[in-house]
């Protein structure tokens, strides 16, 4: 049974073997053909795993497919499996569905770059990561998934290594994970001197066993992995410069999959945050000041791409917010939903970037509308899912989030409002600034000359390579891509808004929540509330994207306006960048050269040096007794002889 | 391929290059291609010697196998004796793989001859190191390295080679002078009364005759030399002089082989003597192991030059060895076990790569680099790969053993195992840095347009970017011949100590498993056909595990 | 031998004179040596115009004879027990056995050596092999001397030729005042010798180390300031004749003046013999008054090591660093004497007997390199000589290394067994200290290894007064056979130390 | 009038340290040379005091060994002094100081 689960992650395995093997023979676009059809199998294995699970009783739906013996040592022990439960299949069916449709898209837009394999053999790594990541049954697989795919992000946001600008992001990115990925070897150090064993089902069936503190304790650790994972506050800044990668890289790293895996590992320990209340409220408060943070910041960026990166890192905000709110259910809804017109979001702005010949700067694009159409017309079906305009599918999610919010307190509920009301408003600056508006590209500066924000903006080399053909310099009219370009717009547009029948929250068609439940059992909280208040707090939610989407509309459209409120401090994200360089930077950097020029150099191999020197000045003072002269060769002897009978007299008379 | 039992495969192993060398001290100068092969020949038939060891070794059984006794010199109780147990295998296999390759990696422009013989020399000093049971046998061993090491540096290095190689030479000089008197000491106080003198570390482990301050002392004595070694904070500035000014293959087996022989020296006869001091003084050894995680990282992290960049993160992650091996859990030292292989295979193959790039552009200066990846993806993806496992990216070597540390520690010194953990994050941030600064940006200048790796270059790295996948993914059949020994030795340690193991390190974790396994087991029964293998697999761990456990339980 | 006859004529008045006998066959080696050098010199006499290797084959002739003698005695001394000769004045024992061999083998290295040396600087006469021969034989004296005032003698023996030989070359003024200094300071010690014997014989009432040892054994010495002092007397004298700081200053001066095969003979026969008295005396006879020679030799040794290695690093001329180098050997054997047991006295036999090949080995290079007129010995010298001689240099290397301690050279196990010795009696400080001088030391035989291998021959002609290029570097052949004789034994023994070891071990045993 | 051994004994004493104290300040090589001969005879003396004392002949012939030994450390050394400074106007030791350090 359920032996298709070993397929999930060996096709990108096996695509990515492939694909090292051939090297530069595979060749553009077969490269990306190979890349596309392993993960394409591997979503179809996913749903026929999916399709078995199902004929299966709801409890027993969790399924360890065993593989090897990775590591054993004394009492550690970790046996590679696949764990097949709900959850994971969930994940494993969008990672590879979302993946899929990138990968599609990613033909066409890296058509024409000299590292085009190059390219697919790092998406097929990525998927395969992503996939253990999802699928390992214990915290030290989902750990190597874990750093995988923060490895393959590092990689693929420093694709384009020639720009200093992408290769520092994509080091950014590693280390700023690294940092994160501390909490989390902590937490497993913590649960293994705990339970003995690092597997799922070996810890969260014992959670019982835990105190108080040590519940907290893992807890919080893991959430800190999760932090630098999902950039949530104080470790969420490496997302906006990991736009520096090739967008298709952004849509499925850096928005559809890989930093939803923090969430993905919250749910997972659903049974040990259950056990902490102070755990879960810190959770929920990071989530919310997140979400609201990072939307602050979306209304004062003008790369197309960090808004969308910022809008990121405040819809994980929200999923954080549910988990802390125990509503797993609407965490992974939302992550979902979120994977779908994110990704939609990200691949649009491809296509936008890629018809202006890397134009990124919103300040020069307009109108774009009437001359891509299909980017236009999926772009605003995304801009509605994420702005929460019923019944596209971030409504749905949003609402069950907010709604858990409220019930874990109106406070963090009425964040959560606000920011709804931000990302209704930044991303309709967006939509206008980008395809309504006058053409304001016809006069652009050449691309990258303006670097918008944090200086994301491709060199004039890339526009050359990622090209489509046919067309010179700018000037040229921007154009559709082609149609793997477009096909998984469409795809993707169509999820977006359809997304919500997912999870509809009326009566038996809670699907999701229903699949999910025997995931979560206890530790999923059930807000109790009448219709009525559901749907008043529904309400709210909607009314406030509606403002937000009517401020931007009076501001872009009918004011005419292309600059809004955009204060310095918000473009520069509230200087928290230049706070870090401030406080750990400089002074590590200072710390470092202090103990290599000072306590290397001159204390410890000074004192090495030192005795050196000290044996050969010795040796200098010693070597002027040797005068030669005998007269003074004679005293030294009788010198000596003196000493020696001074001592065996007074030896003698004691 | 097994060999026949009464084969002295152990004697072969260290006799080989030393005969080698003496054929090549005779071959005629004016044949640098015979000199090249027969030195090849030699280390490539030790290679493979010591993986039908590996292969032949019974990986079930914790004391020294392979045996080998000979009295040597009687009248000071001194034996050849050599063996060969979980703890020393694989560090013989590194030996064994490593100096094919540092013989035919690295191009070496003048006097092949005494090169090769010195680096025969040189493999037979470290194997025999390796090998030795009798602590005389392994001080002659461990010294006489000092004097190939002592050429190659001094003769095939760098610009500021003399003080390097004479600083390398003295300091360990230095060290091992602590460690004869603590020999000594130990011996002679071993065979008080009717005791005849011995140099035999099994027996010397069983009489324990030292204790207390005195025992603390000959430990310290010990230490001192295996920590210049390692070596550990802070005498561990001869390393970057050393590593910087070596050649290539000086430095890979400097760095590869030469530093393991101070950890193996602390694991072998520290905790084997001294189990007492041992358990007494591990704060202190600890404490010095984590500085130096975090110092050497530091110190990384501002190098200008290549090479000493990375011969100061040898000094970080020899420390992480050191931890591991205080940390007094099964867990632990079998991580620093197969740490020292990792280390070995992972900082070989970097400094294999930085020869390859100063071949091409004369320089190791970080500054003078850039964009290199641009010309050479072949070399950098390598470079990539092995700096992700120096870095300790999972599904590589380095983080097996990394983990497995850094996991024991925890449970019985938490807090160095936290502030451990930190130098996981250093660790990425000097290698990134320094990868981007070298390979990544528009090359310039004379980095534009440099060949990518030859064939050879290609055939030296292979089989390492090989080991290092192998072995990050597929530990099991290394662990699987570290984990008997070292239990014995954690064992040992316990039989002659206060210090018990914590359970959850010694076997909670796998009664965990094994109720698991009944649960699996039920669900077996309703998935009878997708089990089967699987249920094998489990039932041969759990035979292996459970004899080597509970007998240490009934004591 | 004359005092004892005497005392039994004061004795026993009226008695008819009986004269002692003199045992022949137990002091054969020495006899042979003296033998030797008396047939070389009615030779030469005799005979006019022959041509010089006849000297030096007649030498190692005589110098195999000794040593075939030697090993016989070995045999006969180790089934029978050791014989007394001469109204015990001499002991033929298997200490004494040890030095007889030990020495022999230094006139036969010293004769390879000198073979050369001479034909290069031009000396046609035998007179050095007749000196060494005669010199050779008090080092035999000392060795088997069982009577102060044999140690006296034999010392004297030893001396004055060596004086002679250090002043051989007459035409380097070096040379000459080597030989002045020597014979000065000699003189003086000899005389504070002299005077500790005279003490002790006050003390005593004998200068016989046995009735010495029974007198001390059987009562408690009244005078026992007198006694001490002429102990301490007796250890400068020694202490002079083997370099122990502070009774070392002649000897950097010496061996750098003296030509190098004789300092070659100096360091070994001079300082074996200085030590078989010394060890015998305080070992065997003084035993009884440990408790106050160790700290002494304690100090001594320290000092020694200390001084030894760390002069030895700040200098330019590689004899006088080698000569700096024999201090701090000396200062092993002391911690071998310090241990004041068995096992230390055969580690300070050992010692010696790893040091005699070793420090000939090294004076037969230096002999080479120094060309003709004995004149280069500026440490420079040495840049490059591996790519000119690499055999030359590797033998070198061996040389240097095993003197500085590397395992599988005897010089190795010297420093092994006696530092053995000492930490089994518990000496660690001494111990201890041992090892961190041969870490210094260790450094100065390294950088002539540098200068050899890791310099290149071009910066050296820089320097003023070398002359442009360097001459091809001649090896005689008696000089290689010497050179390779001394690497062999250095390394097979190194590896396969048991036989010597056993020697020294029943040398002990047997004395 | 009788003297008790020990004023010989000191009397030797005194003649030998005088001996040294001459070699140690004088600069002339054969004063030196005499010093030297001054403490052997100091030496000698103090063997004949003690065989005296001890009533023991034995000690009184050790002196003619000594006696011996100095006559021939004077041929060799005369030899070496005359070799050396044969060209040289004086004898002074304080000339000779090529070897040193």
């Amino acid at each position: 049974m359920l032996d298709v689960a070993y397929l999930i992650p060996a096709l990108p395995l096996a695509g990515f073997v492939v694909l090292v093997c051939l090297g530069r023979r595979a060749g553009d676009p077969g490269a990306g053909w190979v890349a596309t059809s392993a993960i394409g199998l591997a979503f179809l294995s996913s749903f026929i795993a999916y399709v078995q699970l199902l004929g299966k009783d709801g409890e027993a739906r969790a399924v360890v497919k065993p593989i090897f013996t990775w590591i054993r040592a004394g009492g550690f022990e970790v046996e590679a499996g696949l764990l097949v439960d709900q959850l994971s299949l969930t994940m494993a069916l969008f990672v590879t569905g979302v993946g899929t449709l990138i990968h599609l898209y990613s033909i066409g837009y890296m058509k024409g770059d000299e590292r085009f394999p190059r390219f697919f053999v790092y998406l097929n790594l990525f998927a395969f990561s992503m996939l253990v990541l999802v699928l390992g049954d214990s915290f030290l697989l989902t750990f190597l998934g874990w750093e995988g795919v923060g490895a393959c992000s590092y990689l693929l946001v420093s694709f384009w290594f020639e720009r200093n600008s992408a290769a520092s992001a994509g080091k950014k990115a590693f280390v700023v994970n690294r940092v994160g990925d501390f909490g989390f070897m902590l937490a497993m150090f913590l649960v293994f001197a705990t339970f003995g064993t690092l597997d799922y089902q070996g810890v969260l069936s014992r959670v019982d066993v835990l105190t108080a503190t040590t519940a907290t304790a893992i807890a919080l650790l893991l959430f800190v992995g999760a932090c630098g994972k999902s950039a949530q506050l104080p470790l969420f800044v490496w997302l906006p410069d990991a736009m520096e990668g090739p967008t298709p890289v952004s849509a499925l790293i850096h928005a559809a999959t890989m930093v939803t895996a923090g969430v993905y590992l919250m749910a997972r320990v659903s049974p040990i945050l259950a056990l902490s209340e102070e755990a879960l409220t810190v959770i929920a408060v990071v989530g919310a000041l997140t979400a609201f943070f990072a939307a602050t910041v979306a209304c004062a960026q003008n790369d197309i791409k960090r808004v969308l990166a910022y809008s990121t890192v405040s819809q994980l905000g929200y999923m954080f917010l549910a988990v802390g709110s125990g509503a797993y259910v609407a965490a992974v809804f939302h992550m979902v939903t979120h994977a779908f017109f994110k990704a939609l979001l990200f691949l649009g702005a491809g296509s936008v970037i890629h018809g202006l010949h890397d134009q990124q700067d919103m300040k020069h694009m307009g109108a774009l509308r009437r001359l891509m159409p299909v980017t236009a017309v999926t772009f605003i079906i995304g801009w509605l899912a994420i702005a929460g305009v019923p019944p596209f599918a971030g409504f749905w999610s949003k609402d069950d989030i907010l709604l858990a919010a409220y019930d874990k307190s109106p406070l963090l509920w009425g964040v959560g409002v606000v920011t709804a009301l931000l990302t209704a408003y930044y991303m309709s600056r967006q939509v206008f600034l980008v395809f309504y508006g006058g053409e304001r590209w016809r006069k652009a500066p050449t691309a990258g000359a303006h670097a918008g924000g944090g200086g994301a903006a491709h060199d004039a080399k890339h526009a050359d390579d990622a090209g489509t053909g046919g067309h010179g310099a700018h000037g040229d009219a921007p154009h559709e891509g082609p149609w793997v370009m477009t096909l998984p717009l469409v795809v993707l547009a169509s999820l977006a808004a359809l997304g919500g029948l997912l999870n509809l929250p009326f009566g038996e068609s809670a699907r999701l929540e229903h699949w999910l439940e025997p995931v979560f059992g206890e530790a999923l909280r059930h807000v109790e509330a009448s219709s009525a208040h559901k749907q008043a707090l529904a309400a709210a939610a909607g009314g406030a994207a509606l403002v937000g989407i009517a401020i931007a509309y009076g501001i872009f459209i009918r004011g005419r306006r292309t600059t809004a409120f955009e204060p310095p401090v918000l473009q520069r994200a509230w200087g928290i960048d230049a706070l870090y360089s401030a406080l750990i930077e400089k002074p590590g950097h200072a710390l470092s050269t202090f103990a290599a020029r000072v306590v290397d150099a001159r204390v410890i191999d000074g004192a090495v040096n030192g005795v050196a020197s000290l044996v050969r000045a010795g040796g200098g003072q010693l070597r002027k007794v040797q005068t030669g002269y005998v007269r003074n060769y004679a005293l030294g002897v009788a010198f000596g002889a003196t000493v020696l009978l001074g001592l065996v007299v007074m030896r003698a008379g004691a | 391929m097994g060999v026949g039992s009464d084969f002295p495969i152990l004697s072969t192993i260290v006799a080989v290059p030393v005969l080698a060398a003496v054929v090549v001290a005779l071959l005629p100068r004016s044949r640098p291609d015979l000199i090249r092969n027969v030195g090849l020949a030699a280390s490539l038939a030790v290679g493979v010697l010591t993986v039908v060891l590996a292969i032949d070794f019974e990986a079930g059984v914790p004391g020294y196998q392979f045996v080998s006794e000979h009295r040597w010199i009687e009248d000071f109780g001194i034996s050849w004796i050599l063996g060969v147990d979980g703890i020393s295998l694989f560090l013989v296999v590194l030996s064994g793989v490593l100096f094919p390759i540092a013989l035919y990696g690295p191009k070496v422009h003048k006097d092949l001859k005494s090169y090769v013989a010195w680096m025969l020399v040189l493999e037979a000093g470290c194997i025999g190191s390796f090998l030795s049971l009798d602590l005389f046998l392994f001080f002659l061993f461990f010294e006489i390295t000092l004097v190939p090491m002592y050429f190659i540096i001094g003769g095939w290095g760098y610009e500021n080679r003399v003080y390097a190689s004479v600083k390398f030479f003295l300091y360990t000089l230095f060290g091992s002078a602590f460690m004869l008197v603590g020999m000594l000491a130990l011996v002679y106080l071993s065979a008080k009364g009717r005791a005849p003198v011995t140099f035999d570390i099994r027996e010397l482990a069983d009489r324990g005759a030292v204790a207390g301050n005195t025992a603390r002392w000959i430990f310290l004595a010990f230490v001192a030399a295996f920590a210049v070694k390692v070596p550990l904070f802070p005498v561990h500035t001869w390393l970057p002089d050393a590593h910087t000014e070596a050649p290539t293959a000086g430095s890979v087996i400097l760095a590869g082989v030469l530093l393991k022989l101070g950890t193996y020296g602390i694991v072998r006869f520290g905790l084997t003597l001294f189990p007492q001091a041992a358990v007494d003084l591990a704060p202190l050894l600890l404490t010095l192991a984590v500085i130096g995680i975090i110092y050497g990282a530091l110190v990384a992290t501002v190098q200008k030059d290549l090479k000493r960049l990375v011969a100061y993160s040898s000094v970080a992650h020899l420390g992480f060895i050191v931890l591991g091996t205080f940390a007094f859990t099964n867990q632990g030292l079998s991580g620093s076990v197969l740490q020292m292989v990792n280390h070995g295979l992972s900082t070989g193959a970097l400094f294999l790569l930085v020869g390859m790039i100063y071949e091409r552009r004369h320089t190791r200066q970080i500054a003078e680099l850039n964009g290199l990846q641009k010309s050479m993806p072949l070399l950098a993806a390598v470079f990539t790969v092995v700096m992700l496992s120096s870095i300790g990216l999972p599904g590589l070597n380095g983080f097996v053993g990394e983990f497995l540390i850094l996991i024991g520690t925890f449970v019985t010194h938490r807090w160095w195992a936290v502030v451990a953990t930190v130098g996981v994050i250093l660790a990425a941030l000097y290698l990134l840095w320094a990868y981007q600064r070298v390979f990544h940006g528009t090359p310039t200048g004379d980095n534009v347009g440099l060949p990518d790796m030859t064939r050879r270059e290609k055939t030296v790295m292979a089989p390492l970017v090989v080991l290092i996948v192998f072995l990050g993914v597929y530990p099991k059949p290394v662990l699987d011949r570290i984990d008997p020994s070292v239990d014995r030795l954690i064992d040992h340690v316990e039989s002659r100590t206060d210090y018990r193991q914590p359970p959850v390190a010694a076997d909670l974790g796998r009664n965990v498993r094994a109720a698991e396994r009944g649960i699996a087991a039920q669900r077996a029964a309703r998935e009878a056909e997708g089990h089967q293998d699987a249920g094998e697999d489990h039932g041969g761990a759990g035979e292996g595990g459970g004899e080597g456990e509970h007998g240490r339980v009934d004591e | 031998m004359i005092p004892a006859v005497l005392a039994q004529v004061g004795g026993t008045r009226a008695a008819p004179l009986q004269l002692p006998e003199v045992e022949y066959s137990a002091m054969a080696p020495a006899l042979i040596l003296i033998g030797g050098a008396l047939i070389l010199l009615v030779w030469v006499s005799v005979v006019r115009r022959r041509p010089p290797w006849l000297w030096a084959a007649f030498s190692l002739v005589t110098g195999a004879a000794a040593m075939g003698a030697s090993l016989w005695l070995w045999f006969d001394v180790r089934d029978d027990g050791p014989r007394r000769a001469v109204a015990d004045a001499l002991v033929v024992d298997g200490f004494s056995v040890f030095f007889f061999v030990l020495v022999s083998a230094t006139v036969i290295l010293a004769a390879l050596l000198g073979e050369g040396y001479l034909r290069r600087e031009g000396f046609g006469g035998p007179e050095f092999y007749v000196l060494m021969l005669l010199s050779a034989s008090g080092a035999m004296f000392m060795a088997a001397a069982n009577d102060l005032i044999v140690v006296f003698l034999g010392l004297e023996i030893l001396s004055i030729a060596l004086y002679v030989l250090a002043g051989f070359h007459g035409r380097r003024l070096e040379s000459r005042e080597a030989a002045m200094k020597y014979f000065v300071l000699g003189a003086f010690s000899s005389a504070l010798f002299l005077y500790g014997v005279a003490l002790v014989y006050g003390a005593t009432g004998s200068t016989n180390l046995v009735s010495i040892a029974q007198y001390l054994a059987g009562n408690v010495a009244l005078e026992n300031g007198v006694l001490l002092a002429g102990m301490a007397l007796l250890l400068v004298g020694l202490g002079f004749k083997v370099a122990v700081v502070p009774f070392h200053t002649w000897t950097p001066d010496v061996y750098q003046g003296a030509p190098s095969p004789v300092t070659g003979f100096m360091a070994s026969a001079s300082k074996v013999a200085g030590f078989a008295a010394l060890l015998r005396v305080f070992f065997s006879t003084f035993s009884t008054l440990r408790l106050d020679w160790q700290p002494v030799v304690w100090g001594l040794a320290v000092v020694t090591l200390l001084v030894g290695s760390v002069l030895a690093v700040v200098q330019t001329d590689i004899k006088r660093m080698l000569a700096y180098s024999s201090i701090n050997h000396a200062g092993y054997v002391l911690i071998g004497l310090q241990a004041g047991t068995a096992n230390g006295i055969s580690g300070a036999l050992f010692y010696l007997l790893a040091y005699t090949f070793m420090v000939l080995g090294s004076f037969a290079v230096i002999t080479v390199v120094g060309r003709r007129g004995d004149a280069h010995h500026s440490l420079d010298t040495y840049r490059g000589l591996a790519a000119r001689r690499p055999t030359l240099a590797f033998a070198f290397t061996v040389f240097l290394l095993a003197q500085a301690g590397v395992p599988f050279t005897t010089g190795f196990l010297a420093k092994f067994y006696v530092v053995s010795a000492a930490v089994e009696e518990g000496s660690y400080a001494l111990a201890l200290i041992g090892m961190l001088a041969a870490v210094v030391a260790a450094f100065f035989y390294l950088r002539v290894t540098v200068l050899m291998y890791m310099t290149p021959a071009s910066a050296e002609e820089v320097t003023e007064g070398a002359p442009p290029a360097q001459p091809r570097l001649r090896l005689p052949a008696t000089t290689g056979v010497a050179v390779a004789v001394a690497v062999a034994f250095t390394l097979a023994f190194g590896l396969l130390p048991s036989p010597m070891i056993r020697f020294a071990r029943q040398a002990t045993l047997l004395m | 009038m009788t003297l008790d051994g020990g004023w010989y004994l000191t009397l030797a004493a005194v003649l030998f340290t005088i001996g040294a104290v001459g070699l140690l300040v004088r600069r002339n090589v054969l004063v030196m040379f005499m010093c030297v001969e001054l403490m052997l005879n100091a030496v000698n003396l103090t063997f004949v005091t003690f065989a005296r004392m001890l009533d023991d002949i034995g000690g009184q012939a050790l002196v003619f060994f000594v006696l011996v030994v100095a006559a021939a450390e004077v041929v060799v050394g005369l030899g070496i002094i005359v070799s050396i400074f044969r060209r040289r106007g004086g004898t002074t030791a304080d000339d000779l100081h090529l070897l040193k350090g």
